[in-house]
């Protein structure tokens, strides 16, 4: 059975019911009392935890509360903030695994927003997939569809490595709401449809963390992405298809473990491959897609659509910054 | 000076931000601001009264809430409005917006880091002791704040480094949706006085009184080169940001209960938590909102400009009142010209 | 149990401590291992009088020092040797080394970034609370630590989440060669008590007494699920880390002090300070590496082991020393046949 | 006029010149009255200042205070430790110039060790110039030698743009020294010779940011690297010459700015591309490489020779996981 529902929901029907079968799993961070209601109202004041302004010191009582038999899911508001508590994660979270000798688990989720497109200045609208997705012992995972945010969601709970779960405030409709921007009628926000809302399977569906899977397939171009750009990728590749250019669309779904895989077997079928990336050109994702291709010695042309600088505020001037349909089109039109 | 035309010129600071804050306020309501505005209305107060004290070469760095302190420090409102307005002419060329407004022949700096504002007061402090000594650094922030590492480190180096910062808490009792004394152990001063912090505690919405107490703190900082923190109380009648869910509620309670302040029911019978537990997370909920709503309530009271405006005279403030409002009307215009919008 | 018996086990704690973590220098000193060592003799008294209270079920997180709790709390010596060695018999199978010994059956980490500690006392003390009632968290740190943020967020985070955490501060009075008195504002039981935060401060190098302090704490954060701070000082006389350059100045003057101790005579010359400030600054030096000489000279007053010997009574602690040091001899034997090396 | 000094020393000379150039400058960061005591005597104790244990303090202060007047050098003892400080980098230093729509300047200087090869277990051994380098609005330079130590450094200082400055602890001697490590004749580590000690000019040569040196030239192959993995790749150049196989050896010198002209020429010249990083492998910069060349349309052979996982403490283990001689030979080995 399959349900109609919204990105935010998705993510905390498969919340609820990992909190329903399993009394180990709690959440905590900024403000989830009020954001998590549901789960606080359902699952008690326990479970639910509003913290202080302090990520470095819930981030890293969240990485020993997974080594110690609760499977926490730890809140960053804006993924901007993980700045002030990085070592949670890139000396703590991703290390005692291996530090043990391969013997201690580090069950933990991290779950932040990300993301740009509503004005909110170069300091709380990027995304940091790619600086996560570089450190090893870690899994990132960036849905970009309902379905995908369930079904990540419940195997990032069930998963026994720390996963960082990245979702895009633009899908997510409670933070454009939140952040009080959505309040008013004369103001838009570019929200793809498809990701803000979708089927959902019911029981959830987990979908396994690494694998991609293909939105469009097609015979032109390959187009790589994740998250929002997505579907920026799939209306360009509608508007390509009304001038005789057929693209494939993936959707990376995790930054880690990467895909190589899919990506190899995408990009060799076309010879053309845009990688849609809405972190910093230079921030790893991007790269590293070519080094794979390059490593499996699959010859293909090779563009990047990304963000180059810090991202400004103005409209007109964010809306040229992100990745948008029209940096697409162009980067696809300059294939040789 | 004349206590009058003190008290003249603190008035009229505090009516200034006001306006500028209001007209802010307003252009976000209508869209033509388009993301997050955290407003300072009611605690226009603490800005106006320690800003009264400081001289041209101090540097400021403010938290997320900028607006009123780039006003009060005689930044022209036209190019913050054009900056919210995302317009090449605005402070920062549109590329720093509502979190970011940066002056750097003011030495003012404003950021979105929730604590950031500790470290960065101290830097400031670092470069006044050796290039500009007599000089100071005050730091703005909320009372959230200082449960973030940074700031508390900065506390800490300002002592043993010996730096001539004034930090200024702005007590709202509230982070974002979260009641503060709820996740913030002991208080403020006594915090800041474990560093060896010289502070002081005042009414903040009391302009006069915060205008006394930042004077006694400035001006040890400024002469003995250590640093001091002021805490002071306030209550902002729009909460965090415009369009704060909270505030929609309060506002609106049939039309936004449903969606915002209440579980959706479904979620409430999925629940695995025992009905006490479900029963006592929803009152949690309820006492939420309805403390937010006394609050409101009791905003009259709780309003500086309207605190001082007794003091001032009516007749004193209403010169003040109708000569501010029409050069911020003047600025709004202007700027709305330059962007060529209409609001 | 009898309080002699208590006695003589607190010492045997003390001797086996000191006499791992003697073997462990042994070890370094000849080069069988290869990196850092940061050794906790002169702090055994801390350890020990805190572990006395602690049962099978507590969890603990220290800081980069662990060789002393992982062995009083009963991890097999011989497998912490081992680890050492970067053997894969190791407690970790040679992954972690001296700052990352981790044991999951004993709820026991380290880790080598300053201030992670608290934290992770935290994190344990949320589980122990959830699915352990009754059971706490330690975690140990020096007074350096105190200075780093995440620390300081978490003695806020333990008080408003009313988490079973014993923070242990021990206090040694440096920071690597920094002395701790010049960057630390206040004092560590003081600004623990600003987070509201019982607390306790003891003569870290009395054993007996930091066991009363530590019992009457941790009894309270066991029963009251409230956090607490115990503040111990004590010396320790091998510096910072195993090759410690003020150390070596002060045992081998002649030898090192060119070298490490005094600056390069070009360099003077070169600086553009004036003549005061390089005197005042080369004088600075001087008091740091004098301080440090006159601490190891005291340092039997501070030797817990020493201190402790004298109440235990020279019959009954030479039997102790006599066959703890005969395990420990057998345990380091093991590791290095283990490991087919020899020392 | 040169002289042969260390790398240490190097790094010292140049700040010493700066500091004595300019009273704006000066330093501080943990301990460094003792690691600076040169420094301090010659130059006072105001201009070379102890700080606590609170790096997102100082380091934050640094960047206010880079904004109001000074050029500050923040020492972060290893760079594994900027990640409890990393935002005063990714959110301030890199931003605020940005922000003020390119008005003001931010001329900090950030100091720290970084690397591996001596046993220190992998929370303090890191390079993280890939994470570092993927920021938009720094720069990251990484000197191998002394001479390019010096004239780093002096870019670095004269620079209004926020630079990380990251030295190799097998390189700078006192590292080895002060951690203890280095005090035992019975402990050796693989030092490279020629970045310990070296020929620096007097008065120092600056060297531009983002400019890559090659320091060796040959026609089969291109191995790109930068710190201690360009002397891996020299000695291992000279084992390949025993084996008739002529390799280039590129250093980078600078990850951002990243010098692609040399990138691209040297590559294109040999046709094949061995990146040796001491960076993770998916950390940022080797992929970069991949993409930089995929964009130019440079076909190569590509692969990479960098830290899969958690640097391990034991010996035999860490040596495996670092670039290493024999890796670098296998991975040209390889090469079609
Ligand atoms: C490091 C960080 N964490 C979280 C946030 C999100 N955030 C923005 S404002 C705010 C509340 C701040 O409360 P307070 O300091 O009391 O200031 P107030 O908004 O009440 O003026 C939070 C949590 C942030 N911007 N930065
Ligand atoms: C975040 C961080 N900063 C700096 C260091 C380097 N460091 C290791 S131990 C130490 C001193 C710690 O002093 P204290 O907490 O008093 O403990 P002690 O070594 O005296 O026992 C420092 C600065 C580190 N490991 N982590
Ligand atoms: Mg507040
Ligand atoms: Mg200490």
């Amino acid at each position: 059975m399959k349900s109609q529902m919204s990105y935010a929901e998705a993510i905390e029907r498969a919340i609820d019911s990992a909190m329903s079968a399993d009394p180990r799993v709690l959440t905590f961070g900024e403000d989830v009392r009020l954001l998590r209601r549901n789960l606080l109202v359902g699952h008690g004041a326990d479970r639910v935890m509003d913290a202080p302004i302090s990520e470095s010191a819930f981030l890293g009582a969240g990485v020993t509360a997974a080594m110690s038999g609760l499977r926490p899911i730890v809140e960053i508001m804006l993924v901007d903030f993980i700045a002030v508590a990085l070592d949670g994660i890139l000396n703590h979270a991703a290390k005692n695994t291996a530090f043990s000798g391969g013997k201690w688990d580090v069950p933990l989720v991290v779950r932040a927003s990300c993301g740009g497109g509503y004005a909110d200045g170069g300091q709380h609208e990027q995304v940091l997939w790619g600086l996560l997705g570089g450190i090893p012992g870690i899994d990132v995972v960036v849905p970009s569809t309902p379905a995908d945010a369930a079904g990540l969601m419940t195997s990032a709970i069930a998963s026994d490595r720390p996963v960082v779960f990245l979702e895009h405030k633009l899908l997510s409709d409670y933070w454009l709401d939140y952040l009080g921007g959505n309040s008013r009628p004369t103001v838009e926000f570019d929200v793809p449809a498809l990701g803000a809302n979708g089927q959902v399977d019911d029981p959830i569906q987990s979908v396994p963390i690494g694998s991609a899977v293909v939105r469009r397939q097609g015979s032109d171009v390959t187009l790589i992405s994740l998250g929002v750009g997505v579907h920026r990728c799939s209306e360009a590749a509608e508007s390509l298809a009304g001038q005789g250019v057929d693209a494939t669309v993936v959707d990376l779904r995790s930054v880690s473990p990467l895909d190589t895989e899919t990506v190899i077997r995408e990009s060799a079928n076309t010879g053309h491959v845009v990688v849609v990336d809405e972190d910093y050109l230079r921030g790893g994702l991007s790269g590293e897609i070519a080094a794979l291709l390059a490593e499996a010695e699959v010859p293909v042309s090779f563009s990047r659509v990304a963000v180059e600088d810090t991202i400004p505020y103005a409209r007109h001037l964010e809306h040229d910054a992100l990745p948008n349909v029209d940096r697409i089109l162009a980067a696809v039109r300059k294939i040789p | 000076m004349a206590a009058n035309s003190r008290l003249r010129e603190l008035y009229e600071s505090i009516v200034r931000i006001r306006a500028v804050e209001t007209a802010q306020n307003h252009l976000w309501n209508v869209g033509l601001i388009p993301g997050e505005i955290h407003t300072g209305i009611g605690e226009e107060g603490i800005i106006a009264g320690v800003l009264e004290h400081l001289a041209v070469d101090d540097a400021i760095a403010c938290d997320h809430r900028p607006t009123g302190v780039f006003t009060a420090s005689g930044v022209d409102p036209t190019s913050l409005l054009l900056e919210l307005l995302g317009h090449p002419d605005g402070l920062c060329g549109g590329h720093g917006g509502h979190m970011h407004f940066l002056s750097e022949s003011d030495r003012l700096i404003s950021d979105g880091i929730v604590g950031s504002a500790g470290p960065a007061a101290c830097g400031f402090a670092l470069s006044a002791k050796r290039l500009r000594p007599g000089t100071i650094a005050v730091a703005f922030f909320g009372e959230g704040a200082m449960n973030q590492g940074m700031l508390m480190e900065s506390l800490n180096l300002a002592k043993v480094w010996s730096l001539p910062v004034l930090f200024v808490c702005k007590d709202n009792g509230w982070s974002i949706t979260t009641h503060s004394r709820d996740l913030f152990a002991g208080d403020p001063a006594t915090r800041a006085k474990a560093f060896g912090l010289r502070t002081g505690r005042v009414d903040g919405s009391d302009p006069t009184k915060v205008s006394a107490a930042a004077k006694r703190l400035i001006d040890r900082v400024r002469s003995k080169h250590q640093p001091a923190l002021l805490h002071a109380r306030c209550r902002r009648p729009d909460g965090h940001f415009l369009g704060d869910p909270l505030i929609r509620v309060f506002d609106d309670p049939v039309g936004q209960t449903r969606e915002i302040g209440s579980p959706l029911p479904g979620s409430v019978r999925r629940g695995s938590g025992s009905m006490t537990e479900q029963i006592s997370a929803l009152s949690a909920l309820g006492i939420r909102l309805g403390s937010l709503g006394m609050q409101r309530i009791r905003m009259n009271r709780w309003d500086p400009l309207l605190r001082l405006r007794c003091t001032v005279g009516t007749e004193a403030a209403m010169e003040i009142e109708r000569r501010v409002s029409a050069e911020v009307r003047a600025n709004v215009s202007e700027a709305l010209r330059i962007a060529e919008v209409s609001a």
